[in-house]
């Protein structure tokens, strides 16, 4: 068990390495240097670059810089960014906390539509009514979704603010559009589970003891639906974060979405590399929830108890 | 700040709390950072300066209680108010004010400012504490510009110290204006609330005491829809900001009202880069020019919203030059007659004008953070007619600003686009068409240019200035056809009829801070 | 005295898709498809601005109304036809290609370089997207051929995953045992039997793929991190388009209604044809 | 208690089944009828639909229908359910599967009383408990709350038969419940079933071998192609079916020897000291086996004993962690797969699933060529395994099963090896078709002089075609010998036990 655990964590610390190392050598890499994304839009001499350069210690070898990065990072401490002139700890730690609500409250309304999507649309007509909306959503592209929703629901109705992080009103259009993406997917992906699980000899075995089609859906094949779409839990990460970025965008929302595109438009190396990591630990977080969720739902897993 | 005009009728009300939806979110708020236009009026919130401007474009005093020059335009002394606090608690006096000017010394707190606006100051010598003097190498009459400027505001010398980021600013830097910043939510607003202790207002500000407004926020909604639509539907009192798509939109509907000002420094304009073909030759940009019809494009684009400049510097400026206007532009035979006398005279399969084979393609890169007023836009209007008029291929490339500042470094552009918002058009042109200037970006070398714009810079004599500079205009715009110039930079305020007391700040255009503004209830 | 191993009681059922739908997607397919090879047979220059003429509503002299160049936005649909499909089709094809490179070496290979290459896909699967274009875009730079290597990039590893479990499933199927009892050389056995049967659902895949592809490119360019203006790409139509939703639906709509169906006509053909190609024993 | 009278069941969708064409069934209460027929027949459809469970795609058609002497035709879904468990328990083919593997054992069982409200709360795990012991779970406390993959499949088995009797049912329909059971756990369950008939149980007992059913059934009905061919009293059927196909069920299920007299040649094949290590596990320990020219030799064990890991050490597939294999003469083992390919056409496999042992994207033809000299026609070597050359241009998905297997011994006979390893090649087939391959095998020892090695967990087969017998039980030979010695004299319990297992039809003439 606790040697379990411990690969875990060494296994999370090397994607976190690779994920910072790969980045920052992506960045190396990249065109126009740190002095000149520094320089923005204002005046541009030689004595300005020569500061800049002296109080960013840009001057070392890139080898040197990398190690000190890796050093600092693995003390909590991820620099300063460049345009912002805050630690970058500071604007991340800032910046999680209305990404997270949106996030987290973008994947309750996905999850539960899905689910209940899912479940209740099995006979034929709003089954395919369902199945066919939840195509037009899939393929639509989300910041259309959101710029609809913002035109009809803040503009013309006036029902939601417009936009920014102000209580839980503002919360609503930007979940929902978010979630609906992910509500279409996981429904498709769920009642393909159900489907399947309901075509399972043990399910004809259940309606064979007389249970009724509500008891045999909820009790026996729902748990079976979610094990793909446990597997989807990593897809649904990434989605939600990615998505963040342009959904933040479109509701004007403060959050990690606009400090990334910030940060990526002006070069401002620490934050971009901040975020990385920080993707990377959500990969090993959600990595290691999806096992644990797959032991709790799929007992032939758990392999300890025999 | 002072203000100018007034768009709300009825008398000033005491205290409430207001939104006001702004378009950029400010990077820092410590004031010597500063280097947003568009986050002026959140600056003087909470700092003032030794100087500010009246509506003739002069100076007035603010922290100060006036300043003489020596004869030699080397040694400027300036008195001090005595009766200023900032908002820590500490007194404002000769020393403070010292201490702001010798905190740019500080390697790596803000290097442009030392190397540009301070490139003349020798020292500061503090006589007693209400009296400072400022000592030049060479006469620079632009050190008013800067003490009147968001960077030389005074800042707490304490909190300078003490101050947790300093750079980025926040509460913990003090200053002595009439708000205090509550707090900040990046990404979200900026919140400031009435400092009851000020009373030292200057003398063209709308009324004396501390500010009529209990609160103000400021959210930061950078789509212009979406501020139109924060204003229409409520959710907030008054913006700034707003795109010439929707001023329809506004002033037909009686509960809003509108009002503009244009902004000082220079206007936006095309710099043609003279280094390398096509554009060493005159007769080609004198070619661009014609091909391009501005008040067309700018009807497209602005929907007439926008005041056409006929020259770098901005029409407000009171060294501008009248007399180019209508001078030149808008000739598409002349611009085919000049491009065939080039020998741009052969046209390839896409209807580009070619010479020895090679396509008529100028370059114009536009970093995508520094983008706005739909100046993308107007880059594609411009491109489709010169396309149309004169077979000028106008590449416009919108990129990132490392890419951006490494083309330009590289010379890897023939089109630089700009627009400056110094409240004194000479900083500006210092910076732009000087052959040293910091971003001299056409690489014109010429004496006499150079010897036009130091003696404007010299001359502490206004009239004096106004004959160099407009020389310089002449030179650059008529002789050399150097510059397209687009338009005036200019700033809308809407709000609801229930606020009062906002305008725009004198010489600069741009909105002026919240001490006047109230909100009828 | 015998025993048999059990079979299932009943084959699942494919369920019967609707019909209209289908044809429906082919057609629009079609139509974008022939769009996207001779925009100029349907529409004019998707680049003439009138400046007189901005933000006009559809009418008959433009069906779907002029955007804020006074361009005709259904000249610049067309014309975005053939942007955005390439764009997706290229990354389509750079995604798929290294997809199945690296699957099949990783499905192939030995088990610690597999376990490598494939953790590789998984970490960056799980990555976002967006992050990962956007990435890409920061150090490559904007443009279009960035935007198609990002893109391209970001989808590998979900191809590569799906390459590599099929090479793994193929490698051990038994006809490759019969192979080697044939005296086939490992060249042999991978070129004749794993290879092709590991190809085979890789078209529906990369169908799929494309319409995915398509939307990225949408999301991306809509950041400005697309084509340069004034290229009629839909995405940034799309982008461009937004600032005018109150005043001129039809400036974004109209391309976005575009992206949309195309992309369910992509997938809904695409799941047919994977539905059919699951629905006989393989 | 069951009255139908031309049952049809049809299934609509893209192809239309009719999968029962016209069954008359009727059971009496305390009558155990048996309804026996090849894979496909209609019966599990025809037992499906005694419950109303054909599926939501089956049109169900009868002229009569009563169960429990009501008639059925028009019920509700609602008056189904409390026939289902009630009245009739099912059980269901794939007992592997039939129980959910989420949920435990005890909750599956516990669902039944649940749902037709026997008893309360409280004394629910008593009766799971009683019920378990019923069919003799051993430490019914402990397996109540185990989850099915925890169990082994007869204890699984026992627990679905738990299930289906929980509601106390007065009929019970078990469908194939032996298949994919191990010989000895086969057994075990057939006498469970008895006890239950004993008990006064109905009972409608569904499988494809006659053999099975013989024992328990007082009546026996004989499927095909949707209808029943044949029925009556077990005794007359068993005794003078009139119908050729019951006669072939009851020929497969009585054997035919097919062994030969020739006596073997030179060693082809020669294994000693063989021994896999997977891991920390030892799957095959000193084996050793000497295979002649013209010889079959079998080799038997219950599933996992070690038979295909055998099979791939002697064909190469896998190296012996120690131990030689030497094939014609030469080193087989030990060496590079370069040095094997020479030899490797005179070496073939033939395996248990035909279908995954041939590309899928490649033609009869293109299969069978491949095994031949270049150039070489395929059609003369179909022609020895009975296929036409209508067939050459097919894909394998395109057979059927029994063709599927032909080609696999065409192929594996084509370049005429010396040796033959035969995995399970009878086992997926169905009984008569089964009979058809083993002959076809048997013939080509015959014509060839082709040695077989011939895997099979199915002490029927080998007896009725190999010459000498290997018994493995964990890794380890633990008895070989000639077939008739082995049979009738089996001297290791383990083989015994295995021979007991084995269902005949002993038919008195
Ligand atoms: N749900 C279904 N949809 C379509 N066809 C079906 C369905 N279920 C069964 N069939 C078909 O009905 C026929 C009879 O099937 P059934 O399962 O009754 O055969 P069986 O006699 O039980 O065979 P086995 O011995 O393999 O279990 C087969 O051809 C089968 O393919
Ligand atoms: N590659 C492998 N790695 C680990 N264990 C294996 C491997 N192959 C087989 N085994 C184990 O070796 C044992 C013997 O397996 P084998 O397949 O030889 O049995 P078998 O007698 O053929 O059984 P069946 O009748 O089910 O086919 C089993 O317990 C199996 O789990
Ligand atoms: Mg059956
Ligand atoms: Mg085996
Ligand atoms: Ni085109």
């Amino acid at each position: 068990m606790t040697r379990a655990v411990a690969r875990r964590i060494a296994s999370g610390a090397v994607v976190l390495w690779a994920a910072a190392t790969a980045a920052y050598l992506a960045l190396l890499a990249a065109p126009g240097d740190i002095v000149d994304s520094l320089i923005g839009d204002g005046a541009d001499t030689p004595q300005i670059r020569a500061q800049i350069i002296t109080e960013w210690n840009l001057d070392r070898p890139a080898v040197v810089q990398y190690l000190d990065y890796l050093w600092r990072a693995a003390q909590g401490d991820l620099g300063r960014s460049y345009l912002l002139q805050r630690p970058v700890g500071e604007v991340i730690g800032d910046q999680l906390p209305p990404t997270l609500r949106l996030a987290v409250a973008a994947a309750v309304f996905g999850v539960v539509l899905a689910l209940v999507l899912a479940v209740t649309t099995r006979h034929r007509w709003v089954r395919r009514a369902s199945s066919t909306a939840e195509l037009i959503i899939v393929s639509t592209p989300p910041f259309l979704i959101g710029i609809v929703l913002l035109s009809v629901f803040s503009f013309r109705f006036g029902l939601f603010p417009v936009s920014g992080d102000q209580g839980w009103a503002a919360l609503v259009l930007p979940a929902v559009t978010l979630g609906l993406p992910i509500a279409g997917v996981l429904a498709q992906v769920l009642r393909d589970g159900l489907d399947r699980a309901l075509d399972e000899p043990f399910a004809v075995t259940a309606r064979a003891r007389g249970l009724t089609e509500r008891a045999v859906l909820m009790r026996h094949a729902l748990r079976h639906s979610l094990i793909p779409a446990v597997t989807l839990l990593g897809w649904l990460t990434g989605a939600l974060l990615g998505g963040a970025v342009i959904i933040e965008q479109v509701f004007g929302r403060p959050g990690l979405g606009q400090v990334t595109l910030q940060a990526v438009g002006n070069g401002d190396m620490p934050v971009v590399l901040a975020v990385v990591v920080l993707a990377a630990a959500a990969f090993v977080v959600v990595n290691t929830v999806a096992d644990l969720a797959y032991l709790l739902i799929d007992p032939r897993l758990r392999r300890s108890t025999s | 700040a002072p203000r100018e005009g007034t768009a709300a009728a009825g008398r000033p009300v005491s205290g409430g709390s207001l939104t006001w939806a702004v378009e950029t979110e400010p990077i820092t708020f410590n004031p010597h950072q500063y280097a947003q236009a568009k986050a002026r009026l959140l600056v003087w919130n909470t700092f003032e300066a030794l100087l500010t401007h009246d509506t003739q474009g002069g100076y007035v005093p603010w922290l100060s209680t006036g300043h003489q020059v020596s004869a030699d335009g080397r040694t400027y002394t300036f008195k001090l108010r005595t009766d200023v606090t900032f908002s820590d608690g500490t007194r404002f006096h000769a020393e403070a004010a010292k201490a702001n000017i010798d905190q740019f010394s500080v390697d790596g707190y803000n290097p442009s400012v030392r190397a540009v606006q301070l490139r003349n100051l020798d020292r500061v010598d503090v006589v007693d504490p209400a009296t400072v003097v400022f000592h030049l190498r060479q006469p620079d009459v632009l050190l008013l510009d800067f003490l009147s400027s968001p960077q030389g505001a005074q800042v707490s010398p304490k909190s300078l110290k003490e101050a947790k980021n300093l750079k980025a600013g926040g509460p913990d830097l003090a200053g002595t204006g009439p708000f205090l910043l509550d707090h900040y939510t990046a990404g979200q607003e900026v919140v400031f609330t009435k400092n009851p202790a000020y009373n030292w207002a200057p003398a063209g500000a709308g009324h004396t005491g501390p500010a009529h407004l209990d609160r103000i926020t400021y959210r930061f909604l950078k789509e212009p829809s979406v501020r139109v639509g924060a204003l229409t539907s409520g959710q907030v009192q008054i913006i700034e900001g707003v795109p010439a798509t929707d001023e329809a939109l506004i002033t037909a509907n009686p509960q809003l009202s509108l009002s503009r000002g244009l902004n000082s420094g220079s206007a936006y304009s095309y710099y043609f880069n003279t280094t390398h073909a096509p554009f060493d030759d005159l007769r080609v940009r004198q070619a661009f020019r014609e091909a391009v019809d501005v008040d067309a494009v700018l009807t497209g684009v602005y929907r007439g919203s926008a005041t056409r400049a006929w020259s770098v510097v901005g029409p407000t400026s009171p060294f501008y030059d009248r007399t180019l206007e209508k001078t030149y532009g808008g000739d598409a035979a002349k611009a085919n007659r000049l491009l065939d006398e080039a020998g741009w005279t052969a046209r390839d399969a896409d209807g580009f004008r070619t010479r020895d084979g090679k396509r008529l393609t100028v370059r114009l890169v536009q970093s995508a953070p520094f983008v706005r007023d739909r100046r993308d836009v107007l880059a594609q209007a411009v491109q489709a007619q010169v396309k149309q008029s004169a077979g000028i291929d106008l590449n416009v490339a919108v990129v990132d600003q490392g890419t951006a500042t490494q083309a330009l470094a590289d010379g890897q552009y023939e089109v630089f686009d700009n627009s400056r918002a110094d409240t004194d058009a000479g900083a500006a042109l210092n910076l732009l068409l000087h052959s040293g200037g910091a971003i001299n970006r056409t690489g014109f070398q010429d004496p006499a240019l150079d010897e036009l714009l130091e003696q404007g810079q010299a001359a502490s004599d206004q009239a004096r200035r106004k004959t160099a500079y407009q020389q310089v205009q002449k030179l650059t715009i008529t002789d050399q056809a150097l510059i397209l110039p687009l338009y005036a930079p200019a700033d809308q305020i809407a709000a609801g009829t229930t606020v009062g007391g906002w305008g725009f700040e004198p010489a600069a255009g741009v909105p002026a801070s919240a001490y006047d503004l109230w909100l009828s209830r | 005295m015998t025993l048999a191993l059990p079979r299932p009681v009943a084959r699942r059922f494919t369920l019967r898709r609707p019909r209209p739908g289908l044809t429906a997607a082919g057609l629009v397919l079609l139509v974008t498809l022939a769009a996207a090879a001779w925009p100029s047979l349907f529409a004019g220059d998707p680049l003439a601005a009138d400046p007189l003429r901005v933000l006009e509503a559809p009418s008959a002299a433009h069906w779907f109304g002029t955007d804020q160049l006074g361009r005709d936005v259904f000249d610049r649909v067309v014309h975005g036809a053939r942007h955005s499909l390439s764009i997706g089709v290229a990354a389509t094809v750079i995604a798929v290609g290294a997809g199945i490179l690296l699957g099949v070496v990783a499905g192939l290979v030995h088990r610690v370089a597999d376990e490598a290459l494939s953790r590789g896909f998984d970490a960056l699967a799980a990555f976002p997207l967006v992050l990962l274009a956007l990435l890409f875009i920061a150090i490559a730079g904007t443009g279009t051929t960035s935007l198609i290597v990002a893109i391209g990039i970001a989808t590998t590893p979900h191809h590569a995953r799906v390459v590599r479990a099929q090479t793994l499933v193929v490698r051990q199927a038994p006809y490759v045992t019969h192979a080697v009892a044939f005296g086939a050389s490992r060249p042999r056995l991978v070129l004749r039997h794993v290879l092709p049967n590991v190809l085979g659902p890789i078209p529906v895949l990369a169908m799929i793929g494309l319409g995915e592809a398509v939307l990225i490119a949408a999301g991306l360019s809509f950041l400005g991190l697309g084509p340069q203006p004034p290229s009629p790409e839909w995405g940034a139509m799309l982008s461009e388009g937004r600032g005018y939703l109150h005043i001129a639906w039809w400036a974004s709509l109209l391309p976005g209604a575009a992206v949309t169906a195309t992309v369910i006509s992509l997938t809904v053909i695409g799941r047919h044809v994977q539905h059919r190609f699951e629905g006989r024993p393989s | 208690m069951i009255d139908v009278r031309n049952l049809r069941v049809t299934f609509v969708g893209k192809r239309q089944v009719e999968a029962v064409r016209g069954v008359d069934l009727t059971i009496g209460a305390g009558e155990c009828v048996a309804l026996v027929g090849e894979s496909g027949s209609g019966k599990s459809v025809t037992a499906r639909s005694l419950v109303g469970l054909a599926g939501p795609a089956a049109r169900v058609e009868a002229d009569t229908f009563t169960v429990d002497g009501r008639d059925v035709r028009g019920f509700a879904a609602r008056d189904w359910r409390r026939l289902r468990g009630r009245f009739a328990g099912l059980i269901l083919q794939d007992a592997l599967v039939s129980l959910d593997p989420l949920r435990t054992v005890g909750a599956e069982i516990g669902e039944v009383l649940r749902a037709h409200g026997i008893g309360d709360r409280r004394d629910r795990p008593q009766r799971i408990r009683r019920l378990l012991t019923d069919v003799h779970v051993p430490e019914p406390d402990r397996r109540a709350r185990q989850y099915p993959h925890q169990l082994s499949g007869g204890l699984r088995q026992r627990a679905l038969i738990a299930s289906a009797i929980a509601g106390g049912p007065r009929l019970l329909i078990a469908d194939e419940p032996t298949t994919a059971l191990d010989a000895t756990v086969q057994a075990q369950i057939l006498t469970l079933l008895a006890e239950r008939r004993t008990n006064g149980e109905t009972l409608l007992l569904i499988s494809h071998d006659l053999a099975v059913v013989a024992k328990l059934a007082d009546r026996v009905l004989v499927m095909k192609d949707g209808r029943i061919v044949e029925g009556g009293d077990t005794r007359t059927i068993l005794v003078g079916a009139g119908h050729p196909y019951t006669r072939e069920l009851i020929s497969a299920a009585t054997g035919r020897w097919r062994g030969t007299t020739t006596a073997p040649g030179d060693v082809v094949a020669e294994a000693t000291g063989l021994r896999k290590v997977y891991g920390d596990r030892t799957v095959v320990r000193d084996f050793g086996l000497t295979i002649r020219r013209g010889e079959i030799v079998g080799l038997v064990g219950e599933s996992g004993s070690g038979k295909t890991t055998v099979a791939q050490l002697l064909f190469g597939l896998a190296g012996p962690t120690s131990g030689h294999v030497r094939f014609e003469g030469a080193d087989f083992s030990g060496v590079p797969e370069r040095a094997r390919r020479p030899m490797r056409r005179r070496l073939q496999l033939i395996a248990q699933d035909p279908l995954s042992a041939f590309d899928p994207r490649w033609t009869v033809r293109r299969i069978v060529g491949e095994a031949l000299p270049r150039g070489e026609d395929p059609a003369p070597c179909l022609e020895r395994v009975g296929l036409g050359a209508d067939v050459l241009d097919r894909y394998p998905r395109q057979l059927s099963g029994g063709q599927r297997q032909r080609v696999a011994v065409a192929r594996a006979i084509a370049p005429r090896p010396s040796l033959i390893i035969c995995d399970e090649p009878v086992s997926a087939l169905d009984v008569s078709v089964q009979a058809q391959v083993l002959d076809l095998l048997a013939g080509i020892r015959e014509t060839d002089g082709t040695a077989l090695l011939f895997i099979s967990h199915d002490l029927g087969v080998i007896r009725d075609i190999a010459d000498r017998v290997l018994v493995m039980k964990d890794g380890r030979v633990v008895e070989q010998g000639p077939v008739k010695a082995v049979f009738d004299h089996a001297g290791h319990e383990y083989t015994r036990a295995l021979l007991d297992a084995v269902p005949t039809v002993e038919v008195s003439r």
